[in-house]
């Protein structure tokens, strides 16, 4: 199953490469794909039936415009605190639980908080998250697992679960 | 012309790491460095002032002269035969280490003649 | 050597076969766009070093690897001078690289003779040659320096 | 163009004494992979786009190969002052350094000026994609006019292989069963 998915995504990747539909080059390109899907197909991911579920790609898109108006809020507020000249800032190391089961919708929540300017995901271990931000505004632990992890965690629960 | 000179600089740099410095992979680093040097003074050479690069394409109109490929080829060779020797420096550099505990060549002294 | 966390390891899964894929193209293409056997190689070269580095090196599955990556090697230099020789052949012992396939018109995949299939032969020649460089010095050493 | 070209080779060359100069053998490597990578910028910038891909690459896996090397080695470069071999050394340097302006200045006077061509036989080699079938000259060159050479490559790479892999395994493969 895995090895058929990926010769069907390295297939549609080789036509976006090439951008022509000549028989030589797609015989080549079936070829080029056969030997990825065999040499890289048994470490690819697992559960590969999600990749034919649309409405997964229809929460993608809704992701994707959050992650930029999460993205731009984080840009002004990292701003705000760079350019004050009283520099409030009060950074600090906070570990967070996640609720995400799948390594990689972990992997994409990771990757999500790192690219919004202000925080930055140390380490994962397990479900847990340690995340250093440049203002640590509470101490309990449901109110910035909420501040920080709330924004993408329902929407990825969708995407990868 | 003041190009080569800079080139020849940086060739001259190297050769100064090879003969004076003492640690092994310091001279490793300055043969790469003379390596890189010689590499882009052949490419220069080879240069045409507002030339192409050297591939026929339809879709881009030709308004000048192509670069000479002949020094390309022979430096796309070079740069690969490069790193296989570099590895090998390497290599020998480690086994090196794994006997002494050190990459200064002064303290390898059994290596006299 | 350790591998490293979850995150490389998971975008590695992605992104490994991509990369394979892309070294491919640019080999097969290598008559028609900037890149070639050369070039090719070292990028397919790069997907096995990017999944050795994040899954860590298990010793005895890589020698058994090694071991298939310098039958490889040999056979694509093998191969190299098997192409050579059949223009030696068919050129009746007069040329050495006789380029005896029909060259095509210039700026289509088919086309150039023999030139793609020694693009394959010498891109397959470096892959291996370089990962088992690689292996050798990142996996030996921590044998040797202990 | 060639003024881009001085910037690059400034940096190169500062790189490149640093690296030379650097205590610790990491900032050493590090600092190492700016020639490499100006090296790539000056490529692109004299139009070989193929020299351009197959550098980058090598560039990065030479640097992961070195900090592989030095990862767990005592990365200091201890320094003992000077000795006699030191001194011999600096005076054969000098020797070498006039001995190359000396060649340099000779040579200078074949070279013609940046950007003009010199080598007479580039126009058969440019002419070439008529005889070989390929839209990439310097393929055509690399594995047409000039396929020796290729050859001889593979034989280097094939040796070098040979050769780390005899230098570096501890035990080898067992014989029989």
């Amino acid at each position: 199953m895995r090895y058929v998915v990926l010769f069907i995504i390295m297939m549609l990747l080789w036509l976006a490469f090439t951008w022509n539909l000549q028989t030589p080059n797609l015989i080549v390109g079936g070829v080029a794909s056969l030997l990825t899907a065999v040499l890289f197909g048994r470490s690819f991911l697992r559960n590969t039936v999600k990749f034919f579920q649309p409405q997964r790609y229809f929460w993608i898109i809704i992701y994707l415009f959050v992650f930029i108006w999460e993205c731009l809020k984080a840009n002004f507020d990292v701003a705000y605190r760079v350019l004050n000249p009283a520099m409030p800032i009060k950074p600090g190391i906070v570990k967070v639980k996640s609720t995400l089961k799948t390594d990689i919708g972990r992997t994409f929540l990771a990757n999500s908080i790192t690219m919004t300017p202000g925080t930055i995901t140390v380490d994962v271990i397990e479900d847990d998250f340690y995340i250093h931000w440049i203002y640590v505004s509470s101490e309990d632990p449901k109110v910035y697992s909420r501040k920080i992890l709330g924004r993408f965690e329902k929407y990825l629960k969708r995407i990868f679960e | 012309m003041i190009v080569y000179i800079l080139c020849f600089l940086l060739f001259l740099i190297g050769l100064y790491g090879v003969v004076v410095k003492r640690n092994l992979i310091k001279i490793i680093i300055s043969l790469a460095i003379m390596e890189y040097s010689v590499n882009l003074f052949l490419i220069m050479v080879g240069y045409i002032s507002a030339g192409q690069a050297p591939i026929i394409n339809e879709e881009v109109s030709r308004t000048g002269p192509f670069v000479d490929p002949l020094p390309q080829a022979m430096i796309l060779t070079a740069i690969v035969i490069g790193l296989a020797t570099t590895s090998l420096l390497l290599a020998i550099a480690i086994r090196l280490y794994g006997k002494y505990g050190t990459f200064d060549i002064r303290k390898i002294n059994h290596l006299k003649g | 050597m350790q591998g490293m966390t979850i995150i490389v390891k998971k975008i590695t899964q992605i992104m490994a076969p991509v990369i394979f894929l892309f070294g491919l193209y640019v080999i097969v293409h290598g008559h028609l766009s900037p890149g070639g056997g050369f070039a090719g190689g070292v990028i397919l070269a790069a997907a096995f070093i990017l999944q050795i580095l994040s899954f860590g090196s298990i010793l005895p599955s890589l020698r058994r690897e090694e071991v298939w990556l310098e039958l490889l090697e040999s056979t694509a230099v093998m191969g190299f001078l098997v192409i050579s020789g059949l223009g030696l052949l068919l050129a009746s012992f007069r040329i050495f690289f006789l380029n005896f396939i029909n060259r095509g018109t210039v700026g289509q995949l088919l086309s150039g003779g023999i030139i793609p299939l020694e693009n394959i032969v010498v891109g397959a020649e470096v892959c291996a040659a370089i990962t088992t460089i690689f292996i050798a010095l990142t996996v030996y050493q921590d044998e040797v320096t202990q | 163009m060639e003024v881009y070209l001085i910037i690059v080779l400034v940096l190169m060359i500062l790189g490149s004494l640093y690296s030379l100069n650097a205590r610790d053998l990491l900032s050493a490597v590090v600092s190492y992979g700016i020639v490499g990578f100006g090296l790539v910028i000056c490529f692109l910038l004299l139009q070989a786009p193929d020299l351009a891909i197959v550098q980058v690459l090598v560039e990065v896996i030479t640097l992961i190969i070195m900090i592989a090397v030095i990862k767990n080695t005592t990365r200091k470069e201890l320094f003992t002052g000077y000795d006699a071999k030191a001194f011999v050394s600096a005076i054969v340097a000098v020797i070498f350094t006039i001995l190359f302006f000396y060649v340099f200045d000779k040579m200078t006077g074949v070279l013609t000026g940046f950007g003009q061509h010199l080598t007479r036989m580039s126009t058969a080699y440019l002419e070439g994609a008529g005889v070989t079938g390929s839209a990439n000259l310097v393929t055509g060159v690399v594995f047409d006019f000039r396929a020796y050479d290729t050859l001889g490559e593979a034989t280097v790479l094939f040796t070098a292989v040979v050769g780390v892999l005899t230098v570096l395994r501890l035990k080898g493969k067992k014989k029989g069963k």
